[in-house]
Order: structure tokens, then C-alpha cells, then sequence
């Protein structure tokens, strides 16, 4: 049974090193990264529920009968649209963060905060 | 064209957006979101009467049929939702252009309103529709536009507390998308109805156990649940007046829409609390949410902070009657989920209200407010009233049956812990009643005038929707109990 | 790791391997979106902003335990809900029975695209598709939003110096790359008009437009990048790319049917189904190119004053 | 004037809030605010009179108003015990309001405007309470005439009456959300009703655990009956300008309490089922022990108002004793003593006003010799205390009187001695005030000319009141028959 489901596990692995990075590292650009990388592991698990032995890329031809599985396809195009947006956004709101605070370490942000208060 | 409300609906606000960046000249960009979100509002009413009368409405988009295409499926509880969302956003509006004027610089203000439709066009899309995907998608429209327009606070605070929100809501939003997923992945269909004839078959597998999960925290981290509520406070603290005043109204509840949604439509209530140990966490977890929230509340010094934690507070009531996981909690849970949006909407208004006047929302800026602003400081008084749940105000309401439900379920402490906690509330609040009549205004700080009319008006309308709808409460209880029902499959 | 480029290239890298792994799943279009945004425009947002925000991270004593703990716990949770998953590849998972059927089996009929993900994107999901680009719209105007600087002429004279200066640098490179440009572009319209047929559509066509004009605005700067396209029509190009999407659906809607539903924009549901199909991917593509430019616009000149700022405050 | 008795029972509520309305917008002249008032508490008078003519031919008068809740109605109902209350505090708002006048215009105050206007609402809630058809619409007024006297407590707006105002609405309202809102809840939810019917709304077969319970909650729950350990909001309410004691002690709050008091016991929980409860002795004592310690810590006061205080929470505690005697002269005791405490006591306090305005004297001790420069008040305070002792001519003799019948009836011995003691108690804190005040005074006299009298109005209304607790002595026919017919008429008590 391991050999079917190795790769779920893989990208099990590849989520959780995303999402460590995200709620671990008190870098800004850093954690945003850590997002990308989280989204995009998703994305590749939800790619692998689609994938069918045989079968090929669902553009239809000649002669084939057997194509993957079209709608988490669609989903995905969606969700790395939605994964940009944010990380546009985010990366944003750092460049705004480092202008006004003068860094982007969750530490120092925090400190000057504490200190305005 | 009765027949497309329900899409209008979502679109009408939706195709606003852009069409803003056409108009540019602010004053009329204004004028026109306000429009919408009234036209909104109008047709949600209609919406809400046509359900009530005549059960549920179908719409395929795109004609496709469900489960191939998207549905929008709009039940009693649908109809509520965007009924309160689309009447707090008309209603704060009017503020808006007074308010922002303040707050935001001018080259800002056509996205400031731009931002604000997408949000709104967001939620609504969220609680009409009847497809688990088509809910991320316009939970990121409604979640991205929020971060923007926290961040658009003058204070640089705003920037931070945004950009928590973000990690945060994209972790939720994340999780969301791989709960869906994974029941995708074992149903094979994403639209709700279907998934709920479909999950049964598969309820027993620890795939959809873990879908579950996923979905549940998902949703808990958007809904400021207690432990995952630390990016609320500040967010609410440093937007822009409007800003608060509209998500802390709405927000949250679409957060809780979810969850209802999905545990008792989706999964289905034997499975969601028979199967899962989640009834005992979520009443712990809410009363947990109640008391250390309103403890912490007391302790603010920012008036806007501590109306902050006193929300998360109440959605620790609502989990509480939400997890009774009777019609009357259910029942409960959706009337305090209205009343509270009125209740919330009023006071952070009114605070927005002080703010363009003083400046500040700090508790010592409020000394002798009372006599400078009496109508602002009525309104305060009388929402922290609605608030703490007494008699004639529609908190008093969702409160009786709240502690009704945990009495009829046997549920004797926590019917007294709920009532406890209201005396928390009575703390908090009177600390700015306090502040604001007996406290002599400080020296070098000049007499501010009372609000203008644009801010009065529209929270005054809120403030007597809180007693009409205290003494009046047909429509609210008739509407909930409704709902409830119908999501226990009793009626419409 | 402490070298912050380092990390953002490495995260792009992670993005291309992704790309092509979605090549070895047959998900073609999925893989060329990636490319395109993970590795591409991602990639190239991240180091405008590590630029700005300082190459290097300071080394931060954060107390990764408790961090550790939950991702722990998720992963075992994740693990845990993998046992029960049917296995990689087997074709009758109920994911391929119960609704993706339908899409590989009547689709040509119904809507007479061989490519399948468009023709589930733009019509069975097409409200869906609607929601996305407005995603990115609502980006666009975040970013707008948040970074939008008001320039005065003089700056931009400035900039000017750098970039001829620049400019005569790197001489051979710009003559390259501008006789690239119109290729790329050419190649954006293809993408954008064949995605019917093969991989592509109206999404990635946006992004390889965007990546065109980048490519001029890093080589010529900036400023005459701008002076080239002016924002304010970026800014109205990107409204209306979602008020064609939105209009496509009243349409049908006036001619009697549901909303985006392309079977009423012509007598034969089929050619409906095209006509459609074509204008939302137009949509979708002029939104999302000009987003892009905008968001890469508003990057850039952000960075630009800061470090003239920042210059001049040292 | 023909106006039907239905309308004129919603009038007596109305009327104070509209009063409250012409009150607020005549408040830049003060003749005519005051004109206001009075007129409004002469009209409101008339219509409880007339109302209680009504009731005396047998009318049954009831109004229903919508249903604030699915089930629960804002409806109205005049039977004795609330006609009781509603006479007494109609007349006294008159009273109070001569009062008053003198008072506030002699101590010249600020924001007198606030203060009318807060006690006309006060006044309408008490009328709200006193012809509450059903425990729903009562508690609905008890709240709102919680909160319109928190403005009069904390009228002098300085830091003391912020700390009384919160001790006092802390209390009432925790009490009243916590213990007496879960008590409603629960008894809705045990007996499927909260309208008052004559024995009670528990069925026969009632769970008399449960009830015990219900009963402990609402004992506990009425704050404003200031049964220990919650009376502390009576002391400190004391900061409040001495009309609004007045107010309090004699009419509105806590007349409100104990009459909630004797309403929930005769008219939700029944005297029959009271027998049986488990709690009911338990809580019997309690109260007698609250009428011990309160007289006790009275002797210790030396601020002539703290000791009335302490001396109206023992009062008090031989209301709920009378409640919960469970007996009919018991009842009838109890709802007397409501009547001729409620002269007493006020007048008591409009003594203490006129010697703060025309003396500026609030400790006892500094009392020696006053008697001479304000002989009718220091003679009005002797009657009065007279009354409150329970010796003639104090009409506080017949309440005394029956309570202690009660107490034999139900052969509650302890409780008999408790009454006994406390009454020599209020001998021992009371009598020596006036005492002192007539003994002859040995330092200079050139004191005795700087001090007259209080205010005219000021004296009119004590006067009226000590006249007052004198008539219900020798003419207490009519309050006797309303008392009895508490138990006596049921069906006018039943509720729609």
C-alpha cells in the first residue's frame, strides 16, 4: 500500500516545510515565501488526485480514451491565481512595513510597538 | 429578471468595483457604492421574503446544472446573511464620506470604496453560494480586500495588524482549500448538496475525518475563535473607522455562516458532534472565549481594542449555543449573530464618530465626553446597554434564548456561566460610561463639538434598530427559528 | 539560511521543479501557470522586495518549538488522513466517476473545445473563473492601494540618468531583448487565441504580455516604461477586462438565460459556447496583464524613491 | 373626565414618560419644569384613585400589550398588592416632589433637569411594576427603573457618588441578570407560564427540589429587597441628594423589591406550595438574621442617614419574613408594613434633608439642642419613629401587629423572638435622635438664632407624611381590606 501512497506523503512533507517556515521565521519576506511554498505543495497534491495511470493531458485527440482528470486542473489554475494575488499583497505590505518600522523582523516590529504603547 | 436576484445579488456589487475606477471623482464614487450596497440591501429583502415564502431558490450560473456546473442555493439561513451584511455596509456608508475624509488620504479614496464593494461582493458571494470551491474563491475576494483596507489605517500599527491578518487568513484559507480537497478527492464533487448525500457513504474513513479537521480550523482561524483569535484585536483597532465598523459587524459572521454551514448542512449534525468529541471543545472553547476575552477586555486602554475583544467575547456566546446543537441554540446563535451585528455595527460607528471629533479612541480622550458629544456618547451608552443585555434591546433578546436553550438542554452551569459573563460586559462598558460623565475633561485638551450629521444619522439608525428590534422582536425570532429549522431539515 | 536572494531563488527554482512536475501529472496548462507565476512573476516580486527591504535577514532568536509542535501535529493529521485515500493513480478513485465524466465525455459536444481545462474554466466553472480575475483585480488595487506614489517630473529626470547610463551599459542586451519583445508579445496573442485548442488562455497570455513590457520597462527604466504606457490606462485596462467578463454574462442574461451562460449569445448553443469562451479569455487576459504591470509598476517605483530616499538620508 | 379604567391603567405607566418628555423640554425654566411635575403627579394620582375605586366595585382591569417574545406579553393587571404599592407611591411622588423643590432650590443643585426627568421615568417604572401582569413585564420595569435611578444616585457626579453609583448598579444589576433572569428562565421553563394567577403557577406535582431552587434564586435575585449579603447598595446609594433617598427608600426601589417579593411568593410560587418548599425556612432565617444585623450595625452609625439606611434594610427584612411566613396574616402584615414603612421612612428622611438644608448637620452627635431651633421637624421625626418602632399612633403598629399574628399562625417562635428584639433595637437607634435633640443645650446660645426652620415646602410635605403614618393608625380599614383581599379575591388576580 506505501508504494500508492509514497507521493501523498512527499508533498505531506513538502506542506509542512512550508507551513514551518510561514509560523516559524520571523522574517517577512521569509514568511511569505514559506507561503508560496506551502500553496504550491497543495497545488501539486490536489495535481496528483487528478492524475490517472495511462492516461494523458485532458485535450482531447484522437485515439485516446483515457485522460486525467480535468476539474482540479481548473481549480488549481484558480488557486495559483489567488496564491499570486495574496503573495503580491503580501510582499506589499512588507515593502509599506519596512518603510515605516525601518525593518522586517517580527522581533523588532513587535519592540517598537510595545515601546509607541 | 425576479428570477436572477439571487446572482444580482453577488454581481450587481461585484461589477460595481471596477466600474468605480471608471468613475474616479470621488463624491460620485461614493454615491454610487452607496447606491449598490443599498440596491443590495433591497434585494436581499426581497430575497429573504421570497424564501420564507416559497422555500429554497436554485440558481444554475451558467446554466449548468449542479453538481457539473455552480449553483447558488439560497436557503432562510443565506438570506439572513446577506440581509445583515448588506444592511450594515448601506447603513455605515452613509458615514463613509465624512469619515474618510479624516482618515485617508484623497488620491486613496476611489479604492478606498473599490476595496470596500469587493469585500462586500465577497461575503455576499460566500453566503449564497452552494459550492465548497466557489466559497474560497470569494473568501479571498472578501479576505484580500480586507487586508487592504486594514492596512489603509493611519496608524502604522494598521500595517502590522494587516499583515498578521494575512498570514493568518491565508493559512486558514489554506487549510480550507485542502479540506475541500480532500473531500473532493473522496466524493468527487464539490458542490454541498451533493457532497451531502455523498459523504455519508464515506463518513467512516479517516480521509474525511481529516477533511474535517482541516475545514474546521480553516474556518475557527477566519472566525477569531478563542485560541485563534490573536490577529482580531489589532486588526480592529487600527482600520479605518468604516472599516471596523463594517467587518466587525459582518466578518466574523460570515466566519460563523461557514461553520454552520458546513457542520450542519455539509457533514451533517450526527456526524459533526456524534462522531467528533467537537460539542464538548466548542462549549469549552466558547466560555473560554467569553471570559478570558471580556477579562482582557477590561483591561484595555484603547476603547477600540477593548470593543475588539468583547466581539471575540460574543463569538464565544455564539459557539456556545451553536454547539448545543438544539433548534432553540441553533436559534439562538443566528438571532445573537443579527443582533450583535447591530450591536457592534452602533458602537464602533459611534466610535468612529469620536474619533473624527477627538482623534483618538484612547479611555482618557473620553473624559467629559459626555457633555461635549451627547448624542454620540447616548449612542455608546445605549449599544454598551445592548451589549451587556438588558431588557428593551434586542442583546436582552438573543441572551433569554440563549440561556433558554441551556436550560432546556439541562446545561445548568453554563447557563450561569453566560449570564456571569454578561456582568464581565457590565465591567467594560462601564468603564467608558464612567470616563466619559464623571471624569472632568483634561487640561490643554480644547471642548470638541458633537459629531456631524452624517455620522449621527447613521448610528443613530443603528442605535434604535437595537431597541426596535428589543421591543419588536417578531421578525428577528421569526426569521432565526426559521433558519434553525430548516437546517435541522424541520420546515422551510 | 540567512541570505535572503538565496532563498528567493531557490523558491523559484522550487516553483520550476513544480511546473514541471505538473508536466509528468499531464496537466499542461496547470504546469505552464506555474512557470509563468511561481517561477516567474512571484520569483520577480520577491527580490524587487528584497532589494528594498535588505538583502540579508538578521538572525533572529525566534523559539521554534511550539512552531514545530503544530506542524507536527498537522503533518501526522495529514499522514493519518492519507491512509484511507485511494491510491496514486487509480482510475477509479471517486474523484475521476462521480462529476469529471461529464467534462471528458460531452464536452466537445456541449461546447466544442478540445481542451478541456479551458472548457471547464471558462464555462462549466466559469462563474468560478469571474471570481478569480476579479482576485487578481482585487490585488491590483490592493497594491494600488497600498504603494501608489504621486511622482513630480524632476524625479523622474533623475532616473532618466540612471537608466541611460544603464542603458549605453548594457548595449548589446537591449538590442536583444527589443527584438525579442515583439516576438513575446506576438506569442502572448497566440497563447491567448489558441487556448481552445492546446494549453494556454487567457491567464498565462496576461502574464507573458506583462513579462514583455517588465522585460522593456527593466531594460529602458522605469520612468520611460511609464511614459511608454501611462498607469491611469493600465488602471482602466484592468477594470474593464472584468467589466467584459461581467458584461458576457448580463448579455446572456438579457437574452433569457442564466447568468454566463453562453448557449444564448448566438442561435447555435455551440458557437455560443465559443463566441463566449473568447471574450471572457480576452477578459481575463487584458485584467490580468495590466495587473501585473501595475503591481510591477508600483513595486519598482516604490523601490526606486525608498533607495533615493534612503540615499539621500545617508 | 371619561376615560375608561384600561386606558387610565396604560396612562399611569405613560403619563411620568411623557411627563419625562415635557420636563426635559420646559428645563430652561424651572417654574414651569416644576409645574410640569406636579401637575403630572396630581393627574397620575387621580387615575390610581379612580383605578382603585374600580377595583373596590370588583372590575377587573387588565390591558395586554404586544408580545415582546414568542409567548411573553407586556400585559398589565390591577389586583390589590399592586394597587397598594401604586396608591403609596403616586401620593409620595407628590410628596417628594413639594419636597424636592424646596430641597434642590435651598441646596441650589446642578442639572435639576436630569433630576426630574430621571425620577419621573422612575415613578413610570414603578407604575410599570406595581400593575405588572405577568413576572416578564415586571422584570422588564424593575430593570429599567434600575437604571433611571442610577443618574439620581450619581447625581452629584463627584468621586464618592461615581463609587456609590457603581456599588449600586453593580449589585442590583448583577443580582438581577444573574440570580433573578435564570429564576425567570427556569420557572418559563418548569411551568410553561410567568403570569401571576392566585396559587401560584407550579402545578401540584411540581418538583418541589426545583421550585426550592427557583425560590432561593428569586429571593436572592431581587436585589432591591437588600436581604443580605446584597443590601450593600443601600449604604452606598446614600451619597445621593436626599430626595432621591427618599425616593428609593420610601417609594420606588426598594418598595419595589419586597413588593416583587411578596408578588413572586403569593402569586407565582402560592403560599401552599411555599409551605412545602425545602428552602423556604432556610431562607426565613436568613432574612430574620438580616433584620437582626442590619438593626445592630444601625446603632453603630453616627451619619444620620446611614443609620436610616441600615434601619430600612432591617425593614425590609420584615417584608420578606412576612412573605415568607407564609401565612395570611403573614401577607397581610408584610403588605401593610409596605404602606406604613413607606410613610415612616420617607418622612424619617425629609427630616434628615431639612436638618442637612437649614442646619448643614449630618452626624447625630452634632444634633444636641436642635430640637428648638426646628421643633416641627424634630417633632415629625419622633412620630415617625414612633411608627417605624411599632407603637401607636404609628400606623407601623397594625403591620407589626399582623406579623407577629403570621408568626403564631405558623408557630415560627425564633422568628417571633426576632421581631421582639428588633423591635427594641429601633427603640434604641431611632428614639435617642429626637431625644437629643430636645435636651436642653448648654453652649453658646448665640448657635441657637443662626438656625431656622427648614424650607416651607420642605416642611408641608414631612408634615403631610407624618399625618400620614398617624391617619393609617387610626384609619387603617381601607389598606387592611386591600391586604386581605391579596388572598381573599382571586378571581380578580386572575391573569389573561
Amino acid at each position: 500500500m506505501f508504494l500508492g501512497l509514497y507521493n501523498y506523503w512527499i508533498m505531506v512533507v513538502l506542506m509542512m516545510i512550508g507551513f514551518y517556515i510561514v509560523i516559524a521565521h520571523g522574517n517577512l519576506v521569509k514568511k511569505i515565501v514559506g507561503l508560496t511554498i506551502f500553496q504550491t505543495s497543495v497545488f501539486i497534491f490536489y495535481i496528483s488526485i487528478s492524475n490517472i495511470d495511462g492516461g494523458t493531458a485532458p485535450i482531447l485527440a484522437e485515439g485516446i480514451s483515457r485522460y486525467s482528470n480535468p476539474l482540479p486542473h481548473v481549480l488549481i489554475l484558480t488557486a495559483i491565481v489567488v496564491g499570486i494575488a495574496t503573495t503580491a499583497l503580501g510582499l506589499a505590505l512588507a515593502m509599506r512595513i519596512k518603510e515605516a518600522y525601518g525593518s522586517i523582523e517580527e522581533e523588532e516590529i513587535q519592540q517598537r510597538d510595545n515601546r509607541e504603547c | 429578471m425576479l428570477a436572477h436576484l439571487p446572482v444580482l445579488q453577488v454581481i450587481v456589487p461585484l461589477l460595481a468595483a471596477p466600474s468605480c475606477i471608471i468613475l474616479r471623482r470621488p463624491g460620485w464614487v461614493w454615491l454610487f457604492t452607496l447606491l449598490v450596497s443599498g440596491s443590495a440591501f433591497l434585494i436581499s429583502i426581497a430575497l429573504l421574503q421570497q424564501v420564507m415564502a416559497s422555500g429554497v431558490i436554485v440558481y444554475e450560473l451558467g446554466g449548468w446544472e449542479a453538481p457539473w456546473g455552480i449553483e447558488y442555493r439560497i436557503d432562510t439561513l443565506n438570506a439572513l446573511l446577506s440581509l445583515i451584511i448588506t444592511g450594515i455596509s448601506t447603513v455605515v456608508l452613509l458615514a463613509a464620506r465624512t469619515s474618510i475624509k479624516e482618515e485617508i488620504p484623497e488620491d486613496r479614496h476611489t479604492l478606498f470604496y473599490v476595496l470596500y464593494l469587493l469585500s462586500l461582493a465577497g461575503m455576499l458571494g460566500i453566503v449564497t453560494t452552494g459550492d465548497a470551491f466557489n466559497v474560497f474563491v470569494f473568501l479571498e475576494i472578501s479576505s484580500l480586500s480586507a487586508y487592504a483596507l486594514i492596512a489603509l489605517g493611519r496608524d502604522r500599527r494598521a500595517l502590522w495588524a494587516s499583515y498578521q491578518y494575512l498570514i493568518m487568513g491565508s493559512i486558514g484559507a489554506t487549510f480550507i482549500l485542502i479540506g475541500i480537497g480532500l473531500m473532493y478527492q473522496m466524493t468527487g464533487t464539490l458542490n454541498m448538496e451533493d457532497l451531502s448525500q455523498r459523504l455519508p457513504e464515506v463518513a467512516q474513513t479517516r480521509t474525511v475525518f481529516t477533511a474535517f479537521g482541516f475545514l474546521i480550523v480553516g474556518i475557527c482561524l477566519k472566525l477569531a475563535l478563542f485560541p485563534l483569535h490573536l490577529w482580531l484585536p489589532n486588526a480592529y483597532a487600527y482600520a479605518p473607522s468604516i472599516v471596523t465598523a463594517f467587518l466587525a459587524a459582518s466578518s466574523t459572521k460570515v466566519a460563523l455562516y461557514l461553520l454552520i454551514r458546513f457542520t450542519y448542512s455539509v457533514f451533517g449534525v450526527s456526524f459533526s458532534f456524534t462522531t467528533l468529541p467537537l460539542q464538548t471543545l466548542f462549549v469549552v472553547l466558547g466560555l473560554l472565549g467569553v471570559f478570558v476575552a471580556s477579562t482582557t477586555a477590561i483591561y484595555q486602554k484603547n476603547v477600540k481594542h477593548l470593543f475588539a475583544y468583547s466581539s471575540v467575547a460574543q463569538i464565544g456566546y455564539m459557539i456556545v449555543g451553536y454547539s448545543i446543537s438544539t433548534t432553540a441554540g441553533l436559534m439562538a446563535t443566528l438571532l445573537h449573530m443579527f443582533n450583535h451585528a447591530l450591536i457592534k455595527g452602533a458602537l464602533f460607528l459611534a466610535l468612529g464618530a469620536v474619533f473624527y471629533r477627538v482623534g483618538s479612541v484612547h479611555l482618557r480622550d473620553f473624559h467629559g465626553l459626555g457633555r461635549q458629544m451627547p448624542f454620540t456618547m447616548a449612542a455608546i451608552v445605549v449599544g454598551s446597554l445592548s451589549l451587556i443585555g438588558v431588557p428593551l434591546t434586542v442583546g436582552f433578546v438573543s441572551k433569554w434564548y440563549l440561556v433558554l436553550a441551556a436550560v432546556e438542554n439541562g446545561w445548568w452551569p453554563v447557563a450561569v456561566l453566560i449570564l456571569l459573563g454578561s456582568l464581565l460586559a457590565i465591567v467594560y462598558t462601564w468603564r467608558i460610561v464612567e470616563a466619559a460623565y464623571f471624569k472632568a475633561p483634561q487640561a490643554g485638551i480644547e471642548q470638541v463639538k458633537e459629531a456631524p450629521l452624517s455620522y449621527l444619522v447613521p448610528v443613530w439608525m443603528l442605535v434604535s434598530a437595537n431597541i426596535y428590534f428589543g421591543i419588536d422582536t417578531r421578525l428577528g425570532v421569526h426569521v432565526a427559528t426559521a433558519a434553525a429549522q430548516s437546517l435541522f431539515g424541520v420546515g422551510p | 539560511m540567512k541570505d535572503l536572494f538565496a532563498v528567493v531563488m531557490l523558491s523559484g527554482i522550487y516553483g520550476l521543479l513544480s511546473a514541471s512536475f505538473f508536466v509528468t501529472l499531464d496537466a499542461v496548462d496547470v504546469a505552464f501557470t506555474e512557470a509563468s507565476v511561481g517561477a516567474g512573476i512571484a520569483t520577480l516580486l520577491m527580490v524587487v522586495t528584497v532589494t528594498m527591504t535588505g538583502r540579508y535577514e538578521h538572525t533572529a532568536h525566534h523559539k521554534p518549538i511550539w512552531a514545530l509542535a503544530v506542524v507536527l501535529v498537522t503533518g501526522a493529521l495529514l499522514i493519518y488522513g492519507t491512509l484511507d485515500m485511494p491510491y496514486f493513480g487509480s482510475a477509479d478513485a471517486p474523484g475521476h466517476l462521480h462529476v469529471a465524466p461529464r467534462y471528458i465525455n460531452d464536452s466537445m459536444q456541449e461546447i466544442g473545445v478540445p481542451n478541456i481545462v479551458t472548457a471547464v474554466l471558462a464555462s462549466y466553472r466559469g462563474y468560478d473563473t469571474l471570481g478569480e480575475v476579479v482576485v487578481i483585480f482585487t490585488a491590483g488595487v490592493g497594491v494600488l492601494a497600498l504603494l501608489s506614489v504621486a511622482r513630480c517630473p524632476e524625479e523622474s529626470a533623475e532616473i532618466d540618468a540612471v537608466n541611460v547610463s544603464m542603458h549605453e551599459k548594457h548595449l548589446i542586451l537591449c538590442i536583444v531583448s527589443k527584438m525579442l519583445i515583439p516576438f513575446i508579445l506576438i506569442f502572448a496573442l497566440y497563447v491567448q487565441f489558441h487556448g481552445d485548442y492546446g494549453p494556454g488562455g487567457g491567464f498565462q497570455a496576461g502574464v507573458i504580455f506583462a513579462a514583455a513590457i517588465i522585460l522593456y520597462s527593466m531594460l529602458f527604466g522605469m520612468s520611460t516604461a511609464r511614459r511608454v504606457i501611462n498607469q491611469p490606462l493600465v488602471q482602466l485596462l484592468s477594470a474593464i477586462g472584468v467589466l467584459i467578463y461581467g458584461s458576457v454574462g448580463l448579455v446572456s442574461m438579457l437574452n433569457g438565460g442564466n447568468f454566463l451562460d453562453y448557449n444564448l449569445l448566438s442561435e447555435d448553443p455551440v458557437a455560443g459556447q465559443h463566441l463566449g469562451i473568447l471574450l471572457v479569455e480576452l477578459g481575463i487576459g487584458c485584467t490580468v496583464a495590466s495587473v501585473m504591470v501595475i503591481i510591477y509598476f508600483n513595486f519598482g517605483g516604490r523601490t526606486d524613491d525608498y533607495m533615493r530616499n534612503g540615499t539621500k538620508d545617508a | 373626565m371619561s376615560i375608561s379604567l384600561e386606558s387610565m391603567l396604560q396612562l399611569c405607566i405613560v403619563l411620568p414618560l411623557l411627563a419625562t418628555v415635557g420636563i426635559v423640554v420646559t428645563g430652561r425654566n424651572p417654574n414651569l419644569r416644576e409645574a410640569v411635575t406636579i401637575s403630572t403627579s396630581l393627574m397620575l394620582l387621580y387615575f390610581v384613585i379612580s383605578l382603585y375605586y374600580g377595583l373596590d366595585r370588583g372590575e377587573s382591569i387588565s390591558v395586554q400589550w404586544w408580545q415582546l417574545l414568542p409567548g411573553l406579553q407586556l400585559s398589565f393587571t390591577i389586583e390589590p398588592l399592586g394597587m397598594i404599592f401604586a396608591l403609596i407611591a403616586s401620593f409620595l411622588w407628590l410628596v417628594t416632589t413639594l419636597y424636592s423643590i424646596g430641597y434642590m432650590r435651598a441646596h441650589n443643585e446642578k442639572n435639576q433637569t436630569r433630576f426630574y426627568a430621571f425620577f419621573a421615568v422612575a415613578i413610570g417604572s414603578v407604575m410599570g411594576i406595581a400593575f405588572a401582569g405577568n413576572l416578564f413585564t415586571l422584570f422588564i420595569f424593575y430593570e429599567v427603573l434600575t437604571l433611571s435611578t442610577y443618574p439620581l444616585v450619581t447625581h452629584a457626579g463627584t468621586e464618592a457618588a461615581k463609587k456609590g453609583g457603581r456599588i449600586y448598579l453593580g449589585i442590583l444589576l448583577s443580582t438581577s441578570i444573574v440570580f433573578f433572569l435564570l429564576a425567570i428562565v427556569s420557572t418559563w421553563f418548569v411551568a410553561g407560564t410567568l403570569d401571576f394567577s392566585a396559587g401560584g403557577v407550579f402545578g401540584p406535582n411540581a418538583n418541589t427540589a426545583v421550585v426550592g431552587a427557583i425560590l432561593v434564586l428569586f429571593i436572592l435575585g431581587i436585589g432591591k429587597a437588600a436581604i443580605m449579603p446584597f443590601h450593600r447598595w443601600l449604604p452606598a446609594a446614600m451619597v445621593a441628594p436626599t430626595p432621591v433617598s427618599a425616593l428609593l427608600h420610601a417609594v420606588a426601589v426598594v418598595k419595589a423589591g419586597v413588593f416583587t417579593v411578596l408578588k413572586v411568593s403569593v402569586l407565582i410560587f402560592g403560599i401552599d406550595l411555599l409551605q412545602e418548599l425545602p428552602t423556604t425556612q432556610a431562607l426565613l432565617y436568613l432574612a430574620a438574621a438580616t433584620v437582626l444585623l442590619s438593626s445592630l450595625v444601625a446603632m453603630r452609625q453616627d451619619n444620620l442617614k446611614a443609620r436610616l439606611a441600615y434601619s430600612t434594610v432591617s425593614q425590609l427584612g420584615y417584608v420578606t419574613i412576612g412573605a415568607l411566613l407564609a401565612s395570611s396574616s403573614g401577607v397581610i402584615g408584610g403588605s401593610m408594613h409596605i404602606a406604613m414603612h413607606a410613610f415612616a421612612k420617607i418622612t424619617l428622611f425629609f427630616c434628615a434633608g431639612a436638618i442637612l438644608v437649614a442646619a448643614h448637620k449630618t452626624q447625630i452627635s452634632q444634633m444636641r439642642g436642635l430640637g428648638y431651633q426646628m421643633p416641627i421637624t424634630m417633632a415629625a421625626f419622633f412620630i415617625a419613629s414612633l411608627s417605624i418602632i411599632g407603637v401607636p399612633p404609628g400606623g407601623g403598629t397594625w403591620s407589626k401587629w399582623y406579623l407577629l399574628v403570621g408568626t403564631l399562625e405558623t408557630q415560627q417562635w425564633i422568628i417571633m423572638l426576632v421581631l421582639l428584639v428588633s423591635s427594641l433595637l429601633n427603640i434604641a437607634y431611632l428614639l435617642p435622635i429626637p431625644i437629643r435633640a430636645f435636651l436642653p443645650v448648654r453652649q453658646n446660645p448665640s448657635a441657637r438664632f443662626t438656625i431656622k426652620e427648614a424650607p416651607l415646602a420642605s416642611l408641608i410635605a414631612l408634615s403631610i407624611t407624618t399625618v400620614g403614618s398617624v391617619v393609617l393608625f387610626v384609619y387603617p380599614q381601607p389598606l387592611y381590606e386591600l391586604a386581605s383581599a391579596i388572598l381573599a379575591k382571586p378571581e380578580i388576580i386572575h391573569a389573561q
